[in-house]
């Protein structure tokens, strides 16, 4: 049963040692936030037009600019096409 | 009729062990429970049809010379497709709701008690007869409770190989069974008043702290934790990639194509492993229930540490969120939004629960860099 | 002075031997048919291509250090590459015409014929003077008639890898030309009658049988022929990916990039066997005689079986989609509906050649299976 | 010539016994097809709608909703600049 | 106590060498470079990155086991990832400019003076006390000179694996800084009439053209340079996928998934090699210095070829686009455009330097099996 | 000193022996598309449609014809969302 102990043991420390590395770690980290983050935040804001700019850059394979030309194809012939069927509406007289 | 005989013994049937029969109907389970209950179908699904793969007889998949060996020893021995992973999961993660927030790192901190509290459990399971686990392989065990799939198989690939299968096949399983293990357990140590605490609105986040944030925790996991540099490295490199701005098309092949082709063959690598001797004994029971007391434990210290958080902070902070310190993005996320509208029809909480969620995924990778610096 | 030898001496018109010559003149003539005949040209290219770049003299690209070396033994000589691309043409098989007309496996095993008799032809074809074959070398030779890539390639890794180019080269390049060879055999087969013979629309088929079929599939092979679970299982892993529903983006990656990707290095990889040693010899002859043999008899198989299924069938069969049994997906399937729709302009039977075409996949997956198992 | 007729004997033996088990294997899957996937057909009928859900699921890059965003951001951008092309139409009056 | 020491002995504080901090500051400001001023971020980044990951004490990243050893060992001690690359480049190469001016190979030719100068300048540096370079040292650093990241990568992995660090960040950082070394050079060798120079519009080219032309390259390769045929096939071959409009889906793949993988890890494995021992030395002051050198004289090589074939040709040459011929595919005709606009506002070369531009990229290749076949 | 001079010598050589192969190689090159490539462009000339299917093969993605389908599935939404906006306008009416 000794080695159970020493097993016990050895798994106590670990808990210990490894809670604690764990929060001195990301309370580290959350001064790092707050002081180096906080003060580059600062020094380069953003700026304004970034926040579109970035929400679409998300968008992965749009991202690229690789998909738009073929989908700007696409949509003139759609749109082209919806003007066709419409020929005869009102909306075209003013063409 | 010699030829009758060596056709006859080169069927399946002829050549069936009881082991191999269960190990399949293990494999068609995983795949059961990825199609048709959705639980983390683009793992299970590969895993369960490598596994049922690796159970067949005479058919040699995984032994030399076999394509499940070539993929194990080329990318899971070597944890080459579990840090693959890591770079694409850091590629899709955003850290904004976290910088806004630095204070639930403390609930990721918190959460991580599931997985040092389990490997206590591993070695107390050793006073049952037939379970003999080593501190290695309680290690790699108590890893579950990260409820980060990668960094539980890199841990086990590391640790204890042989038990690879199991620890996959539990963290998976409870990371997809998110939505039913944790809102009991919530409910439980929460009261209905501090279920409906409504939280403010997280502050912008400025592309520069976007940058620097994983260059900050690379560097600190280089000065005090050199052993995780491997799965924190490969995040921040994911997530560097992500939002740098300047390659962009790495970033989406990382996020895209590439995660999914290593997801495959990791997935069939891991089911390799599935096999009767590994898998069919007590230590895999043993396994499957200290998952799921990782996964309850790590959640009740995320919400109880919110709470005391509570007690000293100004703002208010919702206890659920704290659940969400267990990582398994982003379905613990959204069981803590779930849980919060259930109490307050006006409370949305997801994007307050991003913060603690992948502070979960620091907290795990440091913590696994813990096991494989004191352990390994 | 020295220098200038030097140069020279590293030159290829310095060290040309004329079996290279000839050699990449074979190589010129693939990638002719490739890009100007359209000649299977995703594989055919990058073959052709191999074949020059395996024959530069002193370049070493296919000697140890090479990177056609690598390429052949990393990929080719594992099976890692024929079974990869196996999984991605699973995932783009639709099996619904086959479930919804499941008769039509019979067109595909009949088709197999053309197997199994060619096995017998390069057995008798040892009494040509100059032309030495094992039953190993008939077996892999005879896989031509399966008339489907991975397959043939992966059998003849297995079986025979010295004469892996020439079966490469004879299946891919009769596969390009069923559009010529099946026609004729088709209409000799059969009258304007029976070729005009319109068939009755398939029945819907529901998601729950398509997600079954393939682990259906798998389950039979494992019980009667483990040796063909490489095969069968990747392609069965690569369909329930796409059936299931659940893992699109993994689905999604391995029928686009992932196989792009293998297809690429294949063909490099099988182009580097066309070496003037391996290639240049009167027993490649033998191979493109038998390719020609396998892919008639098959033919031949398909529709005639047809035409017996045909008078035991109260529902009209019409043998022309007999022909679609040998594979070579889908143009199989597109030979059988055109020379219908010369008979009868209304005939449209190109769903109902989709069943055979897809049955001749599997039926040549479990023929390579028996040859493993009883020769390998 | 022995070993002649005993590579033909092998031979033949190979085509009886591949063609058997090829057409016993195929022939078995007719068997699966008409029993369990039947059977299972009738349990788990396809809901009415999936059809289309399915039809537009093949398609592959679209199926993991990645393109979506961007191509209904370059659309909202089409139709908008389709509308202002049109802005002294008489349908912009319903506005 | 005992663990507590374990813990610290596993710190990265405890580990710490001076050269590792110092490369790990490089890695730094490579990622500087790559993100704030948008130097070659694609390839820049993952090297930065992966600088950082290799300096990390005890992390063993880069020793046997660890990620980055398997990736160095396994593609670019191999020479896989440069080729890989190169087919893609090959893919996203057009020769049109070139087809439809093809006097400008002789730009393409005359800036490869680089290369050679910078060999007799990296010998002439063994006259500097602590600088001693082999010939092989001397021609793997000259190649810096061609401008072109993956043949500087695949030449130096052959010739001084030991240097290849060195080599690549200079070639990158100097490929980069391209727009800013190039126009003082250019303008200090023409004068403000020579600049304005505007040259007559390209003919089309014909499809035929441009699937022939890449063949006829290697098969020049074939006949007088077999060393080069590694780069020059692969180039051919991406760029013939490209042409023949037969394999689209081939083309797509290598131009973009392919490709993005492949950098990363071709980023990170070169980045492995920025080791203290390895880079942190007089040598590696000599290569950038040389580096410089190289760039300059390529560009210079290049305008005064132009001004010489001025003097011969009918039809008038703008001598900026000589500059060009150092490759840095596209910059480079980029610089040329910008530099013409400056001095005639309608002066648009940037389609006349894409001809020496590419023609650039094989001159490079050739120029690296020259160095290959005499020194290797 | 005499280790240095065999040095400079081997560079020297390299160097003429380089650029002369390099000058060559190239100029080698020029002449074949001089005369093969010129010759052929004549015998086979570009169909006259050829340039623009051209241009459009080259977006990459929407080369395979993949991404078509999911496009025009969405593009027929988005059009008939912003037919059904202005399902009061004067054009309905020729429906
Ligand atoms: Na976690
Ligand atoms: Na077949
Ligand atoms: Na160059």
């Amino acid at each position: 049963m000794n080695s159970m102990e020493q097993q016990f043991l050895e798994a106590g420390t670990l808990m210990l040692a490894g809670m604690v590395f764990v929060f001195v770690f990301l309370s580290l980290l959350i001064i790092f936030i707050n002081t180096v983050l906080a003060k580059l935040s600062i020094k380069f804001p953003d700026p304004i037009t970034l926040n579109t700019a970035r929400s679409n850059k998300k968008n992965n394979k749009a991202a690229n600019g690789e998909i738009s030309p073929a989908i700007v194809a696409v949509i003139s012939g759609a749109v082209s096409r919806y003007r066709k069927q419409h020929a005869s509406s009102p909306q075209k007289s003013t063409k | 009729m010699d030829s009758l005989n060596k056709l006859w013994l080169s069927t399946g049937l002829a050549n069936f062990e009881l082991g191999q029969v269960i190990m399949m109907l293990v494999g068609c389970g995983l795949l059961y429970l990825a199609i048709a209950r959705n639980f983390e179908p683009l793992l299970l699904l590969p895993m369960g049809f490598g596994a049922i793969l690796t159970n067949i007889p005479i058919s040699g998949l995984s032994e030399i010379g076999g394509l499940l060996h070539y993929i194990y020893y080329a990318g899971i021995d070597t944890g080459i497709f579990p840090l693959l992973i890591f770079m694409g999961v850091g590629a899709m993660t955003d850290f904004g709701a976290l910088i806004a927030n630095p204070k639930t790192l403390l609930l990721g901190a918190a959460a991580q008690f599931g997985i040092f509290a389990t490997l206590f459990g591993a070695i107390a399971l050793n006073m049952v007869p037939g379970i003999e686990f080593s501190l290695k392989d309680a290690a790699a065990i108590s890893i579950i409770g990260g409820a980060d799939g990668p960094t539980a198989i890199f841990v086990a690939s590391r640790l204890a190989p042989e038990l690879l299968g199991a620890i996959a096949v539990a963290a998976y399983s409870y990371m997809a069974m998110v939505p039913i293990i944790q809102p009991p357990i919530m409910r439980a140590l929460t009261t209905v008043e501090e279920r409906k605490i409504e939280m403010a609105q997280l502050r912008p986040v400025t592309k520069i702290e976007k940058i620097i944030f994983p260059l900050g925790v690379l560097m600190m996991a280089i000065f005090f934790l050199p052993a995780a540099t491997p799965l924190v490295g490969m995040f921040c490199l994911g997530n560097l990639m992500r939002e740098s701005g300047v390659v962009d098309r790495l970033s989406s092949t990382v996020q895209n194509e590439l995660i999914n082709i290593v997801t495959i063959l990791l997935g069939l690598g891991v089911g390799s492993k599935l096999s009767a001797e590994a898998f069919l004994n007590v230590q895999t029971l043993g396994i499957l229930a200290l998952g799921a007391v990782a996964f309850s434990i790590g959640t009740a210290s995320g919400v109880l540490m919110a709470k005391v958080m509570n007690k000293f902070s100004k703002i208010p902070i919702n206890p659920l969120i704290g659940a969400a310190g267990v990582s398994a993005v982003p379905m613990a996320a959204r069981v803590a939004n779930k849980v919060g509208l259930e109490a307050n029809p006006h409370n949305f909480l997801l994007m307050h629960a991003m913060g603690p969620n992948v502070a979960g995924v620091l907290g795990s990778a440091v913590a696994a860099g813990i096991l494989l610096a004191l352990v390994g």
